[in-house]
């Protein structure tokens, strides 16, 4: 059985926040420009309609078997409704990315908090591209997907009108994140992956 | 009403009933405006007066079984087919 | 104008096998059955082109007698079969015949539909008034007052009115007959086939024997007649009050108009999507 | 064809239902919109109109069914897309095209029932409904998808297997396998197997369309071909015609059976991963199997020789491949999203082996760990 | 109640039928006619109105299951009878039913299919879609009658498990137990057991529709009775109100089917006849079992140690009587008018026993001779 | 003549657990909830004698919220429940309220039958052209030419007029109005509630959600708006050209007529039988 | 286990000579004057349209089994149609019963061939009652249902205005009966009752 | 527009909003017929002319989510509420 690297995000927000897009994005980036096996899958239905919004991504050297998160390697919370709701299932070696201005109170101590909505009002002018400077932290920190691969997919999946504008969120989101040092979240106490299945 | 097959002289029509397929609904006999047929025992047409026949066609298109077929036939023929 | 139906008999039915008919003696099934023919004989349709679909009923026992791509689909769903044979193949020329409780009943929905979205289609209604083939039960045409196998207390519903129906439903093309009228109805028919379009013509019938047995007409000539004498022509009506029409209903054609068919329509969006 | 074959793609299992579809040669979509099933109708309105096919969304899914019959009378082939309650009101008509032997494809997205039940989660529980659903003698045949890949192979088998044993073919997928997105490789057009309905060899007045041949499936002419014939859901002897004649009636029904009955080794479609030398088992099919490899992995990983034997072909029961199953394991454990369906035809076909349900009902994909704890205790 | 209880009468099983849900206290009927199943709706038109009920016939089949179950959440008892394609069509709203737990009866009288199939002959080829017809997860009660009798005495067991369990119950007849008239003695309407629904003990403040008890069947308020509640064919939580909550959703299924369960004792009915030292048995139902009666009692007559056990409850799958005689019996013949539906659910209840099937579709009743012979060669 | 809804609210609704609703913020199925209870509120009926149920879409939700004895159907089958509930409990005030696409397509069928036998039930068709909860497909409703996610290229098919449809199929009382005129709406529904017969009150209603926002009409304001340009009322209607009326539609009362109901009818034949 | 007597009849005609009637009120009459146990069934839709119409009796000592004939012990065939299509399960102890007007060819010796249609016609002024001189005649054929049950099942199942003409028929058919000499019947060949189940 | 509460000096009425229920649509913002809301960061009413309102209900009965109640309030408590 050949050693699957298994790497599991979740992104949750408010409905609107583009969530599942950003998502979609990042799937498309891993699975089609670097060449991951992907699973992403999302909240459908009434859970969607409701106002929360939640998407999963599964990326994988491997074929993947089971498709949902079991542990979170990192958590992407654009507010903190979001937060509460989906933090369940975070990994002890996961990290949490969440939105500075839309969340207050952090569950674990390997969190990142960067300004995603005010880098988009502020810098780009549309509080609406939040989604897209996220993702472009969320590429730097998970590590595994460039931001070329992102842009790519940002191009194949946006509107010809927004490109522009997502694919300077994407930068201004992988900015901020490479200002932060990852190496310096506190290490996790024990791991219990063995315990996951 | 019989008398006015008389008024197209110069046609003679054929009335071929296929006793096979007819049911004896009675609908030709009763709807001929000629009164070309009369019931039998069976109830089924037979043709009694073949020549005052207009050709009308109101028979053959109202028969539910396809069991008549008029026919127009050429003087010389007249009265030797039905 | 009307084409007599001695030699079409040989021309478009399996006259070798199926005949007789199963019907009763006299049904009036058998009379729109000759009209028909005598109408597609008129239009010189080849059999080939030509597809008849029927549902359940005595009416749906149609097909199995004429020499056409024949189809007996199940109670009150012809029309969506005809409908997936029309588009799949818009070169065929379908034709439709259901009974009254197979259009209107059970398959009221694809009727008003299939008038709506103007599919070229022709739907042929033989309205005996009655569930014929399972035993006299009241149908959606059964008048008001009169007795059925379940309304042996008297009908109690009120009747729809088919061709209304569909003209308000949309039908291009919509006309009543009946099995009196015979010559008649084979103009209605040619001219409800050749129409582009959805239509209907919808055919006042005799169900003598469960219709008219429990209705105080026991045979074919009986109902024949009360069709003779209840049936007003379009024109005439339109000069008659409503306490004259009571009790009668208007043959010809109701409605008769021009509009883009499903089929063209969808030919453009073909033609529109293989440009992008 | 599909424009989209042979690329590196994106695609949702409903998507990747659509250019299946579209490859194995569907130029007719007839539906009526359901949760979670409603992409396929739409990328179907979308995607036909440039091949020269045709959608049409209609009144309901009685209706769709009816389309779809009838377009594949005419000769195209055809496919609908439903869920629940939609399938269930298909069952009429998906009776008429088993018993006039009309090729056609039917995807039910399960979603969680019974009745309007949970229209968003996905289930396992029209599994029985799709072998038994419609009334009367029929046999039928019903595949599973769980990767969106599956999506793609299995309904271009379902429309071969369809096409080749004028049977309607059921694809059972679920909300999960429906709405998950995977990067998947469309095969090349080329390396597609597209099976044909087999058309008349003989000229029109030789045609007898319902004859029993080696392979128990008659030649099936379109209508407009020139080889007029009659279509009926009564029971019909060989030239068609409605028949009452006991054996006529005998050597009908039986022939339905028969034909798919002699396509076994064919039509039963399983999936054996790490069996080799299992002496512990799960039989899992749809979503759910992808638990259930994680777990036989994980099992195995502890020195657990668990296997997973996946069925893709759920009807007919593939009752060899369980049987060997049965045979070689001392426990089996049955994993589904219903209160246990698939588990009554291995239990029908099993003599020895303990059988070990596992059962979820609450609209949730079981997990990896639940299997994996189940098979801990076996 | 019904005026004819009571006396010796010849009697149809239609007639029966009709007189038995009468007798239970049926006093609504919706339906459509089909063959073999109308005499049912023609009788209910003419004898409702005096007894104060209502009879309506509906556009379809669709319309009288939902009417049906309307008149019963208004309090009524209902039913409606059919036949194989009109029973197709009601199972999407019998999955209502199930989901909303709303009493009612569903008469099917089989008749040959699939689709059309032969509308004038019987078979039994419905059992199977009786169970699993409708989609989703849902337990359901199948009863089979044999004689005109049995058409009297099993609908009112019929009406009385549908009110007890709130769950519909579906009666399968055939077109020779229908139409087959017998002499009968309606028995006095004071000796006929009627359940009624159990209702609302409480005051409306405090009444919670669907909380689970120790029988698993919620009391059930009607319409207009002061009780308002939400009815729903979505998973609903206590309050009948609409719930995704994964724990809700499976308290909610699993009630469902507990509720039938905990019953078993009382639901599963069978006949055994003369199988006290039975070596080889018949396992029948419907009016075969009255052809395998004869067969059984000619091989006693040639010293044969043969017995017959009746299936009256087809579902919930009667396997505690039935594993009795597959412990008992060397072998087991099941002869049905299918091509072997009710012999899956003996296999999988078996360990050991050897069952033979014995099927007949072409539309003609199984003969003793035939059962006969069989069990000769056993 | 217009009740205000801030008493009703807490008086008919299920305000208690239920709120705020579902439905995306400036949907006309919250309109159409608050005009049905003033509409209740003004005829005095009490909510245990209430029935009101629904089929499957976004407006099947709506039982969910008032405090009567509701109902949540299958799709388009809610008029079969309700007519077995009004027949086996004629005191009962039965009210259904329907989608478009509940009301004509699914459920056409049961539409024009409940409509043909004048039951006396109140039927609620709020019409919003398009499928809103399973994601904005095309409906019966949808005008020729406009976008769905199922009608990319264009809708080709024909919309219904579904309260013409309702007069031609024999409904006793039908009316048109919209979310707009929600006053006017308060009257149609209190006069149909109140006629014994069958009632259809065809309401215009927005979905911006899904279909404005493909429609070039993104916002609850702006549909409204539209509603109040398109809109004219019958008797204005008469006195317009067909050109004049292009595009627009009637709202008011296209048919108030006086027939027999079933279950009266229904009743005389239980007296008949009784006295045999 | 009760010996059980059985006796077992079928009547067959054309359709519309009441053949199903007839066999209903034969069934009524053992059944609920006469105290048997009774089956009674007939051939239903295509058969029954097509223009034939048959009609079968099971009369019991003891609860029925089998509904249907297994060998006929009386046979009534008012046509040669019918005579032919149904006289197999002819039991070899059986006794034909027929029209004499309307059968020319019998398949067995035991055979009593009366007058019905023309009894009806003649003796009543009315052939339709053919079936009721016929029932008469079966009730002494078979001796086990007495006039006066067939006289009160008459008057349960057949509208006021005909029942006198009916019960007037039931008598001239069971007179032309009697004076058949039964007994005169050439006797079976060889029993093969053991065979039968 | 505006103008026109004027017209009815006696009467004075309050708007209450229920902001846990209202969704921002906008409806009586943009069909007030005095413009007494005006929306704010979220899009929901608020009250700006609490005067200038006749009492009129369109905003109350078109709401669609109940979250606007319309009362008449005595002449001292004019301004007093909202
Ligand atoms: C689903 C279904 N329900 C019921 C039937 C039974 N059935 C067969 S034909 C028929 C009605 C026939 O009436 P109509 O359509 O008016 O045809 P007719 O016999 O009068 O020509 C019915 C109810 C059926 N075949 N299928
Ligand atoms: C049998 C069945 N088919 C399809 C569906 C899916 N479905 C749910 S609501 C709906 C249509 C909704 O449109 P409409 O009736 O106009 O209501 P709206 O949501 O617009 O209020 C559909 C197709 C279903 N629930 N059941
Ligand atoms: S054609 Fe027929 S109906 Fe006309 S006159 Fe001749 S026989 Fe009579
Ligand atoms: S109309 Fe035809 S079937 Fe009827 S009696 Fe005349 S020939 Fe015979
Ligand atoms: S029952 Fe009626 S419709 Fe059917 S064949 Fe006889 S007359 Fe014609
Ligand atoms: S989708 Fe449309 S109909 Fe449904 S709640 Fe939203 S606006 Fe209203
Ligand atoms: S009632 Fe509402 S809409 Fe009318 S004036 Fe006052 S605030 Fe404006
Ligand atoms: S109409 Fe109602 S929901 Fe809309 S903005 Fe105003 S208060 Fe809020
Ligand atoms: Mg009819
Ligand atoms: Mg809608």
């Amino acid at each position: 059985m050949m050693k699957e690297e298994r790497y599991e995000l979740r992104f949750g927000g408010a409905g609107g926040q583009g969530i599942i897009l950003a998502a979609v994005i990042f799937a498309e980036a891993a699975g089609i420009h670097e060449g991951f096996y992907v699973c992403q899958t999302q909240s459908y239905g009434p859970e969607a309609r409701g106002g929360r919004s939640r998407a999963e991504i599964v990326i994988s050297s491997a074929e993947i078997d089971y498709p949902k998160v079991l542990g979170m390697d990192l958590f992407l919370a654009m507010n903190q409704t979001a937060l509460d709701a989906y933090s369940a299932d975070f990994k002890s070696t996961g990290i949490l990315l969440a939105d500075a201005a839309l969340v207050s109170q952090v569950p674990t101590s390997r969190a990142l908090l960067l300004p995603f909505t005010t880098i988009a009002r502020q810098q780009l002018g549309d509080a609406l591209a939040a989604n897209m400077a996220a993702l472009g932290a969320v590429g730097v920190v998970c590590g595994r997907v460039g931001l070329a691969s992102l842009e790519k997919a940002v191009a194949s999946r946006v509107p010809a009108k927004f490109r522009e504008l997502n694919i300077r969120a994407l930068h201004a989101g992988a900015e901020a994140a490479r200002q932060q040092d990852l190496a310096a979240l506190p290490p996790f106490i024990d791991s219990d992956e063995e315990k996951e299945v | 009403m019989t008398a006015k097959a008389k008024e197209k002289p110069g046609r003679r029509y054929s009335q071929t009933i296929f006793y096979d397929w007819c049911k004896a609904c009675g609908i030709c006999i009763a709807f001929c405006p000629q009164e070309v047929f009369r019931p039998n025992k069976q109830g089924k047409p037979v043709v009694a007066q073949p020549d005052q026949c207009t050709g009308c066609g109101f028979c053959e298109i109202h028969c539910p079984d396809f069991a008549i077929t008029i026919a127009e036939r050429p003087p010389q023929q007249h009265k030797e087919k039905s | 104008m009307t084409e007599k139906t001695g030699s079409l008999r040989h021309d478009y039915l399996r006259h070798d096998k199926k005949f007789p008919h199963v019907w009763c003696p006299g049904c009036g099934n058998g009379i729109v059955l000759g009209s028909l023919i005598r109408a597609i004989a008129r239009l010189g349709l080849e059999k080939d082109e030509l597809v008849l679909a029927a549902g359940i009923g005595c009416s749906g026992r149609m097909p199995v007698y004429v020499d056409f791509n024949t189809l007996h689909a199940t109670h009150g769903r012809a029309l969506t079969f005809a409908t997936g044979i029309k588009l799949a193949k818009p070169a065929l020329t379908v034709i439709i015949v259901m009974g009254d409780g197979d259009a209107t009943a059970i398959g009221g929905n694809h009727f008003i539909h299939a008038a709506r979205r103007n599919i070229d289609l022709t739907a042929i209604i033989i309205n005996n008034q009655i569930y014929g083939m399972t035993g006299g039960q009241h149908s959606p045409t059964t008048p008001y007052g009169s007795f059925a196998s379940t309304a042996v207390w008297g009908n109690i519903e009120h009747p729809f009115p088919i061709a209304e129906l569909a003209v308000t439903a949309g039908a291009s093309y919509v006309a009543r007959g009946t099995v009196y009228h015979a010559a008649m109805l084979d103009d209605l028919l040619a001219a409800g086939i050749a129409k582009k379009g959805f239509s209907v013509i919808e055919v006042m019938s005799n169900c003598h024997t469960q219709y008219g047995r429990r209705n105080q007409m026991n045979d074919a000539v009986t109902m024949l007649r009360h069709f003779k004498e209840q049936a007003v022509s379009v024109d005439r009506a339109a000069r008659m009050t409503e306490e004259e029409m009571a009790g009668r209903f208007t043959i010809g054609v109701l409605a008769d108009v021009d509009k883009p068919n499903y089929t063209e329509e969808y030919q453009k969006i073909r033609e529109r999507a293989r440009q992008r | 064809m599909s424009e989209k074959t042979g690329q590196r793609l994106l695609l949702q299992g409903n998507e990747a239902m659509v250019e299946g579809a579209l490859a194995a040669g569907c130029r007719f979509f007839a539906g009526y919109p359901i949760t979670p099933a409603s992409e396929i109708a739409e990328l179907m309105s979308l995607r036909l109109p440039a091949v020269g096919g045709t959608f049409i969304q209609m009144e309901d899914e009685i209706a769709g069914m009816g389309a779809v019959i009838g377009a594949s009378l005419a000769g195209v082939k055809s496919l609908t897309a439903t869920s629940g309650p939609g399938f269930s009101l298909m069952q009429e008509n998906l009776g008429f095209a088993c018993a006039a032997e009309v090729p056609c494809v039917v995807v039910n997205v399960m979603r969680t029932g019974p009745s309007t039940g949970l229209s968003t989660s996905p289930a396992q529980g029209d599994v029985m409904q799709a072998r038994w659903g419609t009334h009367g003698d029929h046999p039928v045949i019903v595949l599973a998808v769980s990767t969106v890949n599956d999506c793609f192979t299995v309904i271009v088998q379902a429309f071969n297997l369809a096409e080749k044993y004028r049977v309607p073919v059921i694809v059972l997928s679920d909300e999960i396998v429906a709405h998950t997105r995977e990067a998947v490789v469309l095969p090349d057009p080329a390396a597609i197997t597209v099976i044909d309905r087999m058309r008349p060899a003989v000229p029109p007045e030789w045609y007898i369309p319902y004859e029993d041949n080696s392979r128990g499936v008659p030649a099936m002419a379109e209508m407009g071909s020139g080889y007029r014939h009659h279509v009926t859901g009564l029971i019909h002897d060989v030239r068609g015609f409605p028949t009452e004649r006991p054996e006529e009636v005998d050597a009908f029904i039986r022939r339905l059976f028969h034909k798919i009955t002699n396509g076994f080794t064919e039509i039963q479609l399983t999936n054996p991963v790490m069996m080799e030398d299992a002496k512990i088992a799960v039989i899992a099919y749809g979503a759910v199997s992808r638990s259930a490899l994680r777990a036989v992995r994980q099992a195995r990983s502890q020195g657990i020789r668990a296997g997973l034997l996946q069925l893709i072909t759920l009807y007919p029961f593939p009752r060899k491949a369980v049987e060997a199953v049965l045979a070689q394991c001392r426990r089996v454990l049955v994993p589904e999203m219903n209160m246990g369906q698939v588990i009554r035809e291995v239990k029908r076909v099993n003599r020895t082996t303990e059988i070990v349900r596992h059962n979820r009902v609450d609209g949730q994909l079981i997990t990896p760990a639940e299997i994996y704890a189940h098979l801990l205790a076996m």
